[in-house]
This record gives structure tokens, C-alpha cells and sequence, in this order.
């Protein structure tokens, strides 16, 4: 059981990774990414690439792919969302699907359909573990894992709660029209959100490539994933997609061990929920405390 | 020295010509009461001061610095800050940031949180609310306080009486006074006339986007005034409706 | 502009005014017992009690953020309060929805005007006529055409809502409660803004309204106004009621002087 | 004219996530087409053939679509398809309806029968469509003798996912393991898409089990190993024998160091001493051929897409009018061949439209320095087919 | 056109409009009489471009006019499919299947609306994802469907498959026919307009008397109805039934896909859009990856330079409005010469 939680706990530090870059978009900017995921098997094949050919360890690879996501993220932001974000709410869906189709096979077109992973270029860190009594096992990648989560998250949150270019993104996710008007230059400061959204989406991307496998079509499957634990998170709230992350996590593992098909059905039910358990805030005692206390949590 | 001048100013909704041909200009450290009917295109035109709305012809300067192009974000660097009609604030964020954003261009001056708080204090209670939920009076409050923030030159205020509870509204206008001693130039669209002429050195009066009235507020009744509502009275410049 | 046309129109029916004046004088239509309302940690309405009569025009003052608007909202049912009961027409209606509400003759303007943005004004009233009691379709046509003229929104009629400025937003609130066909219109702060000349237009309007037998309560700023209307005034601080009755004496009342007014209105 | 010209359509999914099936396609049916090049004999008559390949981007609903396409705009003869339930089921049941003969190979083929609505012990349904190749009958064989090479505590840890391929060999392959001595541990089907199989590893580690079989997809099973890996549960592992995940080498090179010594069970491999009927060459030029074409490791699906065209055109051959489609259906459910991947056979399957095929089992293993590379992949055992010669003996996983 | 006393008058339809309609009732009926002279691939591909063009409108009906946006319509169609193959295998005639399977799923889709609709925005999209997920791996522990192996309804194999053929088409045809219909009924009725109210506000919407919850139910309950029976009949082309491919974002990403270009919240939109999807398709299908680049890169392009998709562009440029949906007050001749002075 305690075994459970605390890899129930891990697998949530995953998705809220996962998660980071889309809850960014998704509750600061108010944009639906659906190439989130894609953009993450970019920049898994980026580090893939340096390690293949130039014997680059992924970690050191980091410091040249993030800054290239960045630059992705600007250039995403300047010819892409800006116009269709302008348009009417929806359009943003309907190009982040067209990007993700185009990057999904021009991935496809440019690597094939084999098999990717960073893990062989890690050493023995992607299966490395600390033993805790108790026949406990917790995975050296999943702590750092959960570690990146609770810093990406928790000084994203910082930032944009309490520096000045935090508010103006917030701000201008709101409002782009008075933004300007109280001195907000709305396209710089959104093309540099979405550079940061990228970053973490580069981040989100090497974490995936080292856990597990990756193709040129992986990066859709995730999704649904990243965004459960940023929904459940609330919009707004970047601490709570790090909680949204954790409670999918749990409960996926909890229902795994119910039932070995409950993992995905636990982790749907559990993500429904919570957002019922927030419809009702003045509902029973009970559930309006749960609710109060997912609430301040997030 | 004039500070800001319009020429010629035309301003399109699609359309429809909201602004046709409005030149004036205005002077450091006046008040500009800028009257009109419902849809006479008093927004329409202090938006395209501001920058918010770029117009179809005609040029704005401030000082010798031609603005017609430049975008709303760095007017407000120069000094042009604007209370929209409707106040636009933002809404899922607290009064107290609301506030620090108006500092974002970075000029200084006299005006902080504190000052504006001390200004509004019914404020205090709510700076950590979010400004979706507050009153209507209270977001009017943390509006003017947003454009304070900038320290402006020159300021724009479009109905900024509306809901506010007349208590409030001596004190806006007791502000209004303070700033103006430090050499503020306002631009006031004002529909309670009485009020609008007892703080303004001069009264434009709009009517279906031309200027049918400008004189120096001591220079016309209150009752001129009326009338230009309706198109019963000229310009002097001959500019009419 | 505001411009009242009264009986231009045979399609404006008189049964409002007949049904009114059935019903046994002295009864309270709308009436609220001990209404609490708060937000988290914020009392916004305390304790608050408040009847009227059908016919009645009420104003309410206050300083900003005392709880006129909330308590507009729970009286029309757009949230529900924390205690205390809602009684309308001598029924409970504390559980019913807003909708429900509008149906028994109960309607509202928003202070923040909340115009359908994609539907042109007539589309807008449209949907209030043909949704706030059930007519046929001429009858809801003939109901949005007379609260259009009332309103003096004729010739915006197929312009998109969302390219209305402010007033005629606010003026699309109005026509659209109007055509709802209600007994008691709740009225948030319609009255700011207007020009001198159209300010009394529209009391012309609210007059023309009461004429028809439909009872007001209106929150305005602009005191003077509301003094021109109301024949009962409230004043609210703090989410409590601190003076209610004639207008001119609660004009007088020291307290709302100094809550609200900040000096005296002479 | 066409009158003279057999049309065969033949389906595979080239891109999209199921590309790795696709990939050796093109130079499988380029090879074809040089052999037919001269024209193709049936009935006495010399005919020109036009096989016209298609793409199914692994998109079920397009598979279906493709074939109506094939079937009612191009008129083809005959139609092969290959490669998961995802691509064959839908085509197949297309030319079920429009009454086309199909054949088609490399899926389980209960998941083909069954899957498609066949009833056990009823008569068969279908009139059009017939599978070759292995089942689940073949994998037990090959596991049982497979892991009988190596000392183990005979408990088995299964992983079999809720998909066509999980669900064909949960029902009928954990009994028959039983019976032959093995336990079997099964913590029951997971869904495609899982995270995290700590219960999973928890279980197995309880109850100490020593060989490891599943049927996973690629990221599936790189997340289950490394999770394992870390949970020090593949320590304890002597036969990690997983099908699927593993057929081609870039799973296992993906896998890095755990990927060394996975078992696997082959539907083909170079080393099958069978002759292509239709182009002549053999398994090693078949292999050899591709690599020098390519650049890239041979892989098992070359062989079986070159089989699916030889038993193709045996049955063409032998119909009594490639014209006639019911002539052609006939002639499938009599076929008896022995294509590159070894015998075909429709007359004495266990059920009608059926004929099972050999899967071999198999190990990756280092290659030998100065190979081109990584990896090498070599046959272990041979009890479905005595005819492929044992390469190499089976090396502990943990060894 | 509507009269009233005074001289007002409300103006419904168009001459164009007449004509449009008039002109989609002649297109239908060439379509009914068409399987007899047309090429089998030729009535396999139309229908095919029915149930993209009911996917497309029943989208559109959700999104486009009331607002809410869901990801997940792939739960209905799944369930139109699985429900028809169910009672298939229970015994009922395959078509009698169909039509059933789809009245159960908007039988079930009345209780989950009562879950779902309470969800804003963001939440109620993504919440119908999951539910659709939930559904699809309800469905997979079916021990018909034998989790993601599936099944066929091999029961329609009883027909020969020019019959087969024929008849699914004009169940096609009806059942888009039909729903196109009422669809266009339903906007032009007092519901329609308050649908479109509480699209764009809810608050406002309520307090003039729209029943907000059941007014949203209607149309949820509508646009499932629709789905499933493009399922249903997905299936009845298809044969195949695995669960992954009908229970597939992808069928969202389509309808997406083909309103968006088309023009959200166009009647005339929705309907262009699917026939545009089809095209393409029809056409570049064959491209392999280059197809799919394609589809997305004109799924970027339309986003930027057409945001209000084709249909959008046109009405602006012509001026044009045929399956109009919305009201025309037409004032008296003495009232517009006051306006004029
Ligand atoms: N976004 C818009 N789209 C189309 N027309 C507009 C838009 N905004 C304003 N207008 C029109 O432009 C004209 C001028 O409007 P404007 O808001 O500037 O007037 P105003 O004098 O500020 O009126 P008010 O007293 O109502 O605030 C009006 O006819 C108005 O309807
Ligand atoms: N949804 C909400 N959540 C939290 N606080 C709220 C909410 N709505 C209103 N409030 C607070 O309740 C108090 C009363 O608000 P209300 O809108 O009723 O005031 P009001 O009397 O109408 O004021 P005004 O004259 O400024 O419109 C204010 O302090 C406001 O900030
Ligand atoms: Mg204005
Ligand atoms: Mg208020």
C-alpha cells in the first residue's frame, strides 16, 4: 500500500511535468495546444539526435535544445497563435491540431517509424533506484522527475504571482487590448510566455524520451494525460497542476490495484471527480469541505 | 507650448465614421471637458489617443513627437494614459496587481500604492480581491487608480463618474484637483455637464463625430452648451454638423 | 434615444395592468425575510429584509460595494443566498431558478450590461419575448417591437449587440427585461452616463412603464433621477438597509448623508 | 486490355504509428515485380500483373476505405494484406462483403477468426477470406520448448494487454502453459497506454517468478522494464520472452542495456530454409538483399510479406480462372504451398479460412565486434518448423 | 417575411434563401434516385461524405451555436456502433440495430448531461474527452467485444452487396437528410435563438426566462443522437468494429476540422466544410505523409487567413445568407424617412 502511494506519488510528478507547458498555455494564455505533445517529441528527437551523432549526453543536450524550443516557441507565437488567437476562441485548436499533424509526419518523413529512446545514453540512470526499507524502490529518474515538477511549477507560479512580467503575461492573456493600454507591449510579452511554455515543453519532452519510447506519433497519447492533471489542477493555478498531477497518479495506481484494468478507468473517474466535487462548493459539509481544501490546495 | 494636438482626425468603425475631421489642441496643465450625446464618438476618439484605436486619417501629436502610428504600449511610456469607458479591468486578477500593472512603462512620479490607496480607501479592504468580483464603484476606483499608476501627462478619463456614489465622486474630483496643480493635463468626458464645467478651462462639445462647440468653459452657459447637444448651436470655427 | 410612445401601438395589450388590478391591495408581491449573503469571508448582505408592493417604484441607494447589486441577484434569482426565504406573488421562491423567476413576472437589467454578443438587438429582445412567457410568434414579434420603441433601439434593431457602445447596451438591457412582460423590473444602474436631455427621456420611459402597471426598483447613483421616479427610496451600507422610506426624508437621514451623499442634498 | 491484366491490390500500413510493419514493403514488392515483369502463367495463359500497393497511414477506418477503393474502382482479382488486426480485419471484412477473395497473414489468427464475429464450434462465416500464419497453438509450442532450455522455478509472469493480440493468447495459452507444468501469474489485461505497472511488479516479485512472457506495445514495455529494472524484479529474471514489442531491432535498441538478451519468438527469419515461389531467392538473399538496398538490419517482415505474395500467386496459379473471383476463392481454400516463411495449407486447418504457421523462437543478443550492427538476432529453437536450423543456444536474460 | 400591423415587418427568408432550399430539396432528390446509375465506389464514397457532413453539422449545432465545445463526440459515435453491433449479435435485423443503437445513446447521453453540461469551456471539453475514454474502456470489458480485439456485424453479410450497398446509402441519405432538417428547424424555432443566448451568455440568458439546463440538453442530447448515427452507419460500411478506431479523437479532430474551415456557427458552413474534408480526401488521400501534411497545413492556414472559415469569407464578400437562421426588423416607411432627416 505505502508502496503504491509512493509510486502513485512518483508517476504524478510525470504527468505534472508532462502537464507544465499545457497548463501554462492552457490557464495563463486561455490557448488549447494540441500539439503540445508534438512539440515534445521535437524536442525529444533534438536531444535524441545529439546524443545519436555527437555522443552529446541528454542532459548536456538540454542546454542547447531548451534554448532552440524557446526560439520555436517565439517563432509559434509571432506567426501562428497571435493571428489565430485573434480570431474567435476555437481557431487556436484548429491550428495547434494542423501543427501537430505537420510535425508528426515530418518527423515520420525525416526519422521513420523506429523506435527512440534516450535511456541507452543515460547509463543505468533510467532503471537506477534507491532501496527503502521495506522493499521500497523509488526510481533515481522519477525522484528527479518529481523534483523538476516542484521547481518548474513552483517558480513558474512565483514568477508570474510576483514579477512584474509575470503579471503583464497574465494580463495580457486577459485582455490583450487593455494591456496595451497600460503600457503592456502584448506581442512581445506573449511571445516570450510562449517561449517559456515551450521551454518546459522541452523539459517534459526529455523526461518522456528517457522513461519510455518514442516515435514520431507518440506525442498524442500523452496528451490526455497533461491535460487531466491540468484541468483538476484549476485554471490559474500552476501549484495545482503539480497536485493534479499527483492525485491522477494516485489514483491510476490505486486502481491499478483494484483492478488491473483500473489504472486508466481509476484516473478518468478520479479526474471527473474532482471537478463535480468543485461544481458544488456549497454542497454537503463533506463534500464542500473536500472541495474547500482541493480548493486552497490549489 | 501645446502638449497634445489632434488634426483632422478621422476615425472609422468599419463602416461607419465615428470621428470625422476633429482637430484641437489642448495645453499642459488643462482640462479639457469633452461633451457629447450617447454615440456622439467621445470613446472612439479619446481610444485613438490613446492608442488603442488606430484612426483612418489625420495626425496626433504630443509636443513635436508625431503618435499617430505608435502603438498603445508606448504611449503610455510618453505619457498618454486612458480610463476606459466600461473600465476593462482584469477581471481574474487582484485590485493590487491591477494596480502594479499600471506601472509597467516605468515612469515616475508622485503616484504609488499607497497614494492611490490613500485616495480610495474604500479600496483597502478588497486589494487582495480579484476585481471580477468587486463592485461596480470599486472597479471604477481601481481604474482610475490603474492610469494614476502611470503618472501620466497627460489623462484620459472617459465617464469616470459612472456608478460611482457621489461621495466617491467628490473625491475623484478632488483628486482631479490635486493632480492638476502638478501640471496634468485631462481630457474629461463627463456626462453630469454641472460638474464637468466647474473643473474644466474648456468644454468640446461633440455631435455625430465633428466638434460643434469649443470655448473656454467660462465663455459659454450651461445651456450653450444644451443646445450643441442637438446641433442648435455653431462652432465658432465654423466647423459644423 | 429613450422616447416613450404610449399606445402607438395596438399590439401593446392591457392585460398587465387589468391583471395587477385584481389582485387584493396591500399585498406584498416581492418580499424577502432575513436575506444573508456572503462571499468566502465577506458579508455582503446582512440580515437584509425588503418587501414592496405591486406598483411600487423603489430606489435604492448606497455607497459602492454596499450590496445593492447583490441583493438585486438574489432577489432575482441569479444566485441563491446563504439564509432567509424569497416570497413572490405569495409564493416561495427561494429555491427557484432565475429563469423560473423571469416566467413569474420578475425581471432584471445587469449593471454590467450582458448582451448576446453574436445575435443582432432585435434577436436579443427576441429571445426574451418568445422565452419570458409563452406567446406565439406575432405576439413575441409585437412585444420586441414595442420594447424597442420604448427603448428607442428601432433603428439599431439589426445591428450585432456586440458593436453597441455602452448605453445602448445598458438600453438593451432594458428592452430585453421589458419584453419579458413582467409585473416587478429590477433595474441596476441604467441612468449613468445619459446627457441631461436623455436622462429624462428615460424617466419618461420608467414612467410609461409604471403607467402600465409595472412595479420598479432601481439602484442609480444619479439621485436626482431616481428622486424624479420613485415614490419610496432605500438606502443600503455595508449590506445592511439604513434608512427606507420617503425619498426626501431618507435624503434628509443623517446617516445616509454621511454613508452616502457626503454632504447634504441642499 | 484489362481483360488480359490480373490486378491484385495489396495492403500494409507504410506510415503512421504501424510503419515499422510497413517499412521493408517496398523492396519486397519491388522484388515481386521484377519477377513478374515477364508476365505470370495461369491456365494456360500468359497474363500481365498490376498489384497495386496502398497505404493504409495505420488508420483502421482508411484500411476499410482503401479496400472498398481497391475493390470497386480498380477491380481487383485478388487482395493481400498484411500486418495487425488495425489493417487486416477492416479489408478483410470489406471483401467479405463485396464478395473479393483475400488473403492475408502476420496477425494471431484467433483474433482474425474469432475477432470478426466467427462463433467456436460453429461453421465458418466467411466465403472470402482467408489468414496464413501463426496462432496461438504455435506460440505455446515454442514457449514450452523455449523456455524449457534454461532451469527455471517454471513460474511465468504474464503481461497480455486488452488487445486483439493480448486477448487471443490470455484465452487460450495460460491453460495450456498449466497443464505442461508452468505457473502462471497473471495479474489480468491492462489497457494500451499504461504509465506505471508498479502493482504489476509487486505481484510478480511476490511470487518470485523467473520467466517473463507479454505481448506489449513498444512504449508500453520500455516503461514496464524500466519500472521492473528499477524495482529490481529483472535481476531476478532468467527468460524475459516478450512477442510484439521486439520484432524489429530498433525496440530492443531502444531498450539499451536492458534490451540485451530479450527473447523473442520470430514469424520469420533469414535463416528458414525456404526458396520464394514467386521471385526464387531465399531467405539469406532475401535479408542480404535489403540491407544492401536499404542500409538498414533485416527484419522478420520481409518474409512475410514476400510469403503473403507467393501463396498469393500460388493460389492464382492454381485457380481454374483468375477471372472468375469465386474460381479464385476456391483455389485459397484449397492451397497447399510452401512459401519463403514456410508451409501454407487450407485444407486441414483447425478451423475453415485458416491455415497456421510456423513462429520460431528467437533471442537478441550482442553482435559480434565488427558487425554492421548492434544487435543479432538468432533462432533458439525450432519446434513449429524442425526445418530451420537452431543457431545459437538461449542465454539467460540475467546470465 | 412576417407582417405586423403598423408597418413592421420580420423578415425570416430570402429570395436567395428560397431558392437555396429549393435547391437543396432538388439535390436530395437527385441523390435518392442516384444508386442505380452511379458506380459502386462512386455510392460507397457519398455515403461516406453523409456521415461526414452529419459529424460536421451536429458539431456545429454543439459548438457553433450553443457554445459548447466538447473533444469527445467520439463517445457517441463509438456507442452508435457498439450498440449496433450488440443487438446485431442479440438477433436484430443489422438496420433495426442501427437505428435503436442510436435512440439508446441519446437515451444515455440525457443522464450524462446532467453531469456534464454544469462544466464551463475548458473543463467541459476536456471532461467529454474523458468520458469518452471512460466509455471507450466500458465498452472494451464487453466480453462481445473482447476488449481492443472487437468484432463484426457479420450478420449484414446475409445481404448480397449491391443491396447492402444501396440501402445503407439511403440510410445515409435519410438520416442526413433528416437531421439537416430538423437541425434547421430547431435554430429557426424560439429554441434556437435561446441556444445561441446561452452561448453568448448564460447569465443573461436565465434571466429572461430561458430554461438554460434544458435548453443545453436539448441540443446535447441532439448532437449524440446525430453522432451515433453516423456511427451506426460508419459500421454498417465498415463491417469492422475495433473499439480504439470508432471510439478515436480523431473523429473530433474531423469535425473540428471540417466546421472550422467551413465556418463555425454557419449553417451553410458546416455542411461546406465536410464536403471540402471529403475532397481532399478523395484526392489527396492517397499522398501518404504528404496528405496529412496537407490536411494540417490547410487547417493552419484557414486558422490564420480565414478565420471565419469558407463560408464566413463568402457571406462577407456576397453578401449572402441561405439557410438563414436569424430575424430582419424591417421599420415602417414613415419611421426610416424620420431616420433619414
Ligand atoms: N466596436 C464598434 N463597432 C462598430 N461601431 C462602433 C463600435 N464602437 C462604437 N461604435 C459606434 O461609433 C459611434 C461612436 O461611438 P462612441 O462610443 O465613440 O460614442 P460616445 O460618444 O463615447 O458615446 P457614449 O456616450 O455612448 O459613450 C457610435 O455610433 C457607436 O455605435
Ligand atoms: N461574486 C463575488 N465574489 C466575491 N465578492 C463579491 C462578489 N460579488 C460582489 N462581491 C463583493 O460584495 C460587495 C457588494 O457588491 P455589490 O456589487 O452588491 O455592491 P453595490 O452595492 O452594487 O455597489 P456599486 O454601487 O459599486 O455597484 C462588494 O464589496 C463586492 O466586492
Ligand atoms: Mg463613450
Ligand atoms: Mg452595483
Amino acid at each position: 500500500m505505502i508502496d503504491t502511494l509512493i509510486q502513485g506519488t512518483l508517476l504524478g510528478g510525470y504527468y505534472a511535468v508532462i502537464a507544465c507547458g499545457l497548463s501554462f498555455m492552457f490557464s495563463v494564455m486561455r490557448i488549447i495546444n494540441l500539439a503540445h505533445g508534438s512539440l515534445a517529441i521535437v524536442a525529444a528527437y533534438g536531444l535524441w539526435l545529439l546524443a545519436d551523432r555527437f555522443g552529446i549526453s541528454p542532459f548536456i543536450g538540454l542546454l542547447i535544445v531548451l534554448p532552440a524550443m524557446a526560439l520555436v516557441g517565439w517563432l509559434l507565437q509571432r506567426f501562428v497563435l497571435e493571428r489565430s488567437a485573434r480570431g474567435n476562441a476555437l481557431l487556436p485548436i484548429l491550428s495547434t491540431f494542423g501543427l501537430s499533424i505537420i510535425i508528426d509526419n515530418l518527423l515520420f518523413q525525416q526519422f521513420g517509424a523506429d523506435t527512440r529512446s534516450l535511456a541507452p545514453f543515460l547509463g543505468d540512470l533510467s532503471y537506477d533506484s534507491w532501496e527503502l526499507p521495506g522493499d521500497i524502490y523509488v526510481g533515481k529518474l522519477s525522484v528527479m522527475m518529481i523534483v523538476a515538477a516542484i521547481v518548474i511549477l513552483g517558480g513558474l507560479q512565483l514568477f508570474l504571482s510576483r514579477f512584474a512580467l509575470g503579471r503583464a503575461i497574465r494580463a495580457t492573456a486577459e485582455d490583450p487590448d487593455t494591456a496595451g493600454l497600460v503600457g503592456i507591449d502584448a506581442r512581445k510579452v506573449n511571445a516570450v510566455a510562449t517561449a517559456i511554455a515551450m521551454v518546459t515543453v522541452g523539459i517534459a519532452g526529455a523526461f518522456l524520451a528517457m522513461r519510455a519510447t518514442f516515435d514520431p506519433y507518440s506525442g498524442g497519447p500523452q496528451l490526455l494525460f497533461a491535460f487531466e492533471a491540468a484541468v483538476i489542477g484549476g485554471a490559474g493555478s500552476l501549484w495545482g497542476t503539480l497536485v493534479g498531477g499527483i492525485v491522477l497518479g494516485l489514483a491510476q495506481s490505486l486502481g491499478a490495484q483494484l483492478h488491473p484494468q483500473g489504472f486508466l478507468i481509476g484516473g478518468h473517474l478520479v479526474f471527473l471527480l474532482v471537478l463535480f466535487i468543485r461544481l458544488f462548493p456549497l454542497g454537503t459539509p463533506f463534500l464542500g469541505k473536500i472541495s474547500a481544501s482541493l480548493r486552497s490546495e490549489a | 507650448m501645446s502638449t497634445l494636438s489632434i488634426q483632422e482626425l478621422d476615425v472609422r468603425h468599419g463602416l461607419l465614421q465615428a470621428v470625422r475631421g476633429v482637430s484641437f489642441q489642448i495645453d499642459k496643465g488643462d482640462v479639457l471637458a469633452l461633451v457629447g450625446a450617447n454615440g456622439a464618438g467621445k470613446t472612439t476618439l479619446l481610444r485613438s489617443i490613446a492608442g488603442a484605436h488606430l484612426p483612418a486619417s489625420g495626425r496626433i501629436l504630443l509636443g513635436d513627437r508625431d503618435l499617430t502610428q505608435v502603438p498603445s504600449h508606448k504611449r503610455i511610456a510618453m505619457g498618454i494614459a486612458l480610463v476606459p469607458e466600461g473600465r476593462r479591468l482584469f477581471s481574474q486578477m487582484t485590485v493590487e496587481e491591477n494596480l502594479l500593472l499600471g506601472k509597467t512603462s516605468g515612469r515616475k512620479g508622485a503616484w504609488n500604492i499607497a497614494r492611490v490607496f490613500d485616495a480610495f480607501p474604500n479600496l483597502v479592504p478588497r486589494r487582495h480581491a480579484k476585481t471580477g468580483q468587486l463592485s461596480g464603484g470599486e472597479q471604477q476606483a481601481t481604474a482610475i487608480g490603474r492610469a494614476l499608476m502611470s503618472n501620466p501627462d497627460v489623462l484620459l478619463l472617459d465617464e469616470v463618474s459612472l456608478g460611482l456614489s457621489p461621495l466617491v465622486v467628490d473625491r475623484v474630483y478632488e483628486q482631479l484637483q490635486t493632480f492638476l496643480t502638478s501640471g496634468t493635463t485631462i481630457i474629461l468626458v463627463e456626462q453630469d455637464l454641472g460638474r464637468a464645467m466647474r473643473v474644466a478651462s474648456r468644454v468640446i462639445c461633440m455631435l455625430e463625430g465633428r466638434i460643434v462647440l469649443d470655448a473656454p468653459a467660462a465663455a459659454v452657459s450651461r445651456d450653450e452648451v444644451t443646445q450643441a447637444y442637438f446641433g442648435l448651436h455653431r462652432a465658432d470655427g465654423g466647423r459644423a454638423a | 434615444m429613450f422616447r416613450s410612445v404610449p399606445n402607438s401601438f395596438p399590439i401593446t395589450d392591457d392585460t398587465t395592468v387589468q391583471q395587477i388590478a385584481r389582485q387584493r391591495p396591500g399585498d406584498d408581491f416581492l418580499s424577502a425575510k432575513a436575506i444573508h449573503k456572503s462571499f468566502g469571508a465577506l458579508v455582503v448582505l446582512d440580515n437584509v429584509d425588503f418587501a414592496m408592493g405591486v406598483g411600487d417604484a423603489v430606489g435604492i441607494v448606497g455607497p459602492n460595494g454596499a450590496g445593492k447589486t447583490t441583493l438585486l441577484s438574489v432577489l432575482a434569482g441569479a444566485f441563491p443566498p446563504n439564509s432567509g426565504t424569497i416570497f413572490l406573488d405569495g409564493r416561495n421562491v427561494t429555491a427557484l431558478t432565475a429563469a423560473d423567476r423571469c416566467k413569474s413576472g420578475l425581471a432584471r437589467t445587469h449593471q454590467v450590461p450582458k448582451p448576446f454578443g453574436g445575435m443582432t438587438v432585435f434577436e436579443n429582445v427576441y429571445v426574451a419575448a418568445a422565452h419570458g412567457e409563452l406567446v406565439n410568434r406575432d405576439e413575441s414579434y409585437g412585444r420586441v417591437i414595442d420594447s424597442l420603441t420604448l427603448c428607442g433601439m428601432l433603428y439599431v434593431a439589426n445591428r450585432q449587440a456586440d458593436t453597441l457602445g455602452l448605453l445602448d447596451r445598458k438600453r438593451l438591457e432594458l428592452a430585453r427585461a421589458l419584453a419579458t412582460k413582467p409585473k416587478l423590473m429590477l433595474l441596476d444602474e441604467i441612468g449613468g452616463g445619459l446627457t441631461d436631455g436623455e436622462a429624462s427621456e428615460l424617466v419618461e420611459t420608467i414612467r410609461e412603464l409604471r403607467r402600465r402597471g409595472i412595479g420598479i426598483v432601481w439602484i442609480e447613483h444619479i439621485v436626482h433621477i431616481l428622486l424624479q421616479v420613485a415614490d419610496r427610496l432605500i438606502c443600503m451600507d455595508a449590506g445592511r438597509i439604513i434608512a427606507d422610506g420617503d425619498p426626501k426624508a431618507v435624503m434628509r437621514d443623517e446617516q445616509v448623508v454621511k454613508a452616502y451623499l457626503g454632504r447634504s442634498p441642499a | 486490355q484489362s481483360g488480359d491484366t490480373i490486378k491484385v491490390g495489396f495492403i500494409s500500413p507504410r506510415t503512421g504509428p504501424l510503419a515499422g510493419f510497413g517499412q521493408t514493403d517496398g523492396y519486397v514488392l519491388d522484388l515481386a515485380k521484377k519477377a513478374l515483369a515477364e508476365g505470370f502463367q495461369s491456365g494456360g495463359k500468359s497474363w500481365k500483373v498490376e498489384i497495386i500497393d496502398q497505404d493504409t497511414q495505420s488508420d483502421p477506418s482508411r484500411a476499410g476505405q482503401l479496400a472498398k477503393d481497391l475493390i470497386n474502382n480498380r477491380n481487383i482479382d485478388l487482395m493481400l494484406v498484411v500486418s495487425t488486426p488495425e489493417t487486416i480485419n477492416p479489408v478483410a471484412d470489406a471483401c467479405e462483403a463485396a464478395g473479393v477473395p483475400c488473403l492475408s497473414t502476420v496477425m494471431p489468427w484467433e483474433a482474425w477468426y474469432f475477432g470478426r464475429g466467427a462463433k467456436p464450434g460453429q461453421p465458418s462465416p466467411f466465403k472470402w477470406t482467408y489468414h496464413f500464419g501463426f496462432g496461438v497453438g504455435e506460440f505455446f509450442k515454442t514457449y514450452v520448448s523455449q523456455w524449457k532450455l534454461i532451469e527455471t522455478n517454471r513460474k511465468v509472469g504474464v503481461m497480455y494487454p486488452n488487445d486483439a493480440d493480448g486477448n487471443a493468447i490470455r484465452a487460450n495459452l495460460a491453460p495450456l502453459l498449466a497443464k505442461e507444468g508452468f505457473t502462471i501469474v497473471d495479474p489480468g489485461p491492462y489497457e494500451d497506454g499504461t504509465t506505471d505497472y508498479s502493482a504489476q511488479i509487486s505481484l510478480f516479485k511476490r511470487e518470485g517468478i523467473e520467466i517473463f512472457n507479454s505481448f506489449p506495445i513498444p512504449p508500453d514495455f520500455a516503461a514496464f522494464w524500466r519500472q521492473a529494472a528499477q524495482q529490481g524484479l529483472t535481476r531476478k529474471i532468467k527468460i524475459c520472452q516478450v512477442a510484439k514489442t521486439g520484432l524489429f531491432p530498433s525496440d530492443i535498441n531502444a531498450l539499451g542495456k536492458l534490451g540485451m538478451n530479450i527473447s523473442s519468438a520470430a514469424y520469420w527469419h533469414k535463416a528458414f530454409p525456404y526458396k520464394s515461389t514467386l521471385t526464387g531467392v531465399s531467405g539469406t538473399e532475401l535479408a542480404d538483399g535489403y540491407e544492401t538496398a536499404s542500409g538498414k538490419q533485416w527484419t522478420q517482415q520481409l518474409g512475410a510479406s514476400l510469403a503473403l505474395l507467393d501463396a498469393g500467386f500460388e493460389a492464382l496459379k492454381a485457380s481454374t480462372n483468375v477471372k472468375d473471383k469465386a474460381a479464385v476463392a476456391k483455389a485459397l481454400s484449397t492451397l497447399k504451398t510452401t512459401t519463403i516463411a514456410g508451409k501454407v495449407d487450407f485444407t486441414s486447418g483447425p478451423v475453415a479460412n485458416v491455415s497456421p504457421g510456423p513462429i520460431i523462437g528467437t533471442q537478441w543478443v550482442k553482435a559480434a565486434s565488427g558487425s554492421k550492427f548492434p544487435l543479432d538476432y538468432v533462432v533458439t529453437e525450432n519446434v513449429t518448423d524442425p526445418n530451420v536450423p537452431v543457431g545459437a543456444k538461449l542465454l539467460p536474460y540475467n546470465g | 417575411m412576417t407582417y405586423l400591423s403598423s408597418g413592421f415587418s420580420v423578415e425570416r427568408w430570402t429570395r436567395s434563401s428560397r431558392s437555396a432550399v429549393f435547391g437543396c430539396v432538388i439535390v436530395l432528390a437527385v441523390l435518392a434516385l442516384a444508386p442505380p446509375l452511379m458506380g459502386a465506389g462512386a455510392v460507397d464514397r457519398l455515403t461516406a461524405l453523409f456521415v461526414y457532413v452529419i459529424l460536421a453539422v451536429m458539431w456545429n449545432a454543439l459548438a457553433g451555436y450553443g457554445g459548447l465545445v466538447s473533444v469527445g463526440q467520439q463517445a457517441f459515435f463509438g456507442l452508435g456502433a457498439y450498440f449496433t453491433v450488440r443487438l446485431a449479435d442479440a438477433g436484430l435485423n443489422p438496420f433495426v440495430s442501427l437505428l435503436a443503437a442510436a435512440f439508446i445513446t441519446a437515451a444515455l447521453s440525457v443522464p450524462l448531461s446532467f453531469f456534464m453540461l454544469r462544466l464551463r469551456g475548458g473543463e467541459f471539453a476536456i471532461g467529454m474527452w474523458v468520458i469518452s475514454e471512460l466509455v471507450h474502456l466500458l465498452v472494451n470489458l464487453d466480453q462481445l467485444i473482447q476488449g481492443e480485439t472487437g468484432t463484426s456485424l457479420i450478420s449484414l453479410n446475409a445481404y448480397d452487396s449491391a443491396t447492402r450497398r444501396a440501402a445503407i446509402y439511403w440510410m445515409a441519405l435519410i438520416a442526413m437528410a433528416g437531421l439537416l432538417g430538423l437541425l434547421f428547424v430547431l435554430l429557426r424555432s424560439r429554441a434556437g435563438a435561446a441556444i445561441q443566448a446561452i452561448r453568448d451568455n448564460e447569465d443573461a440568458a436565465t434571466s429572461v426566462g430561458v430554461k438554460v439546463m434544458a435548453t443545453k440538453r436539448l441540443l446535447f442530447v441532439l448532437a449524440a443522437f446525430g453522432v451515433a448515427v453516423a456511427g451506426g452507419l460508419w459500421l454498417a460500411t465498415a463491417t469492422t468494429f475495433q473499439p480504439k478506431t470508432y471510439f478515436s479523437i480523431q473523429w473530433t479532430a474531423y469535425m473540428i476540422f471540417m466546421v472550422l474551415v467551413g465556418g463555425i456557427g454557419k449553417f451553410e458552413g458546416a455542411i461546406l466544410g465536410a464536403i471540402l474534408f471529403f475532397v481532399i480526401e478523395t484526392y489527396f488521400g492517397s499522398m501518404g505523409v504528404w496528405y496529412l501534411i496537407g490536411l494540417g497545413a490547410t487547417a493552419v492556414l484557414f486558422s490564420l487567413y480565414m478565420p471565419h472559415g469558407l463560408w464566413g469569407a463568402v457571406e462577407r464578400r456576397f453578401a449572402l445568407r441561405l439557410l438563414p437562421i436569424g430575424y430582419r426588423l424591417t421599420l415602417p416607411k414613415y419611421l426610416m424617412d424620420q431616420h433619414d432627416r
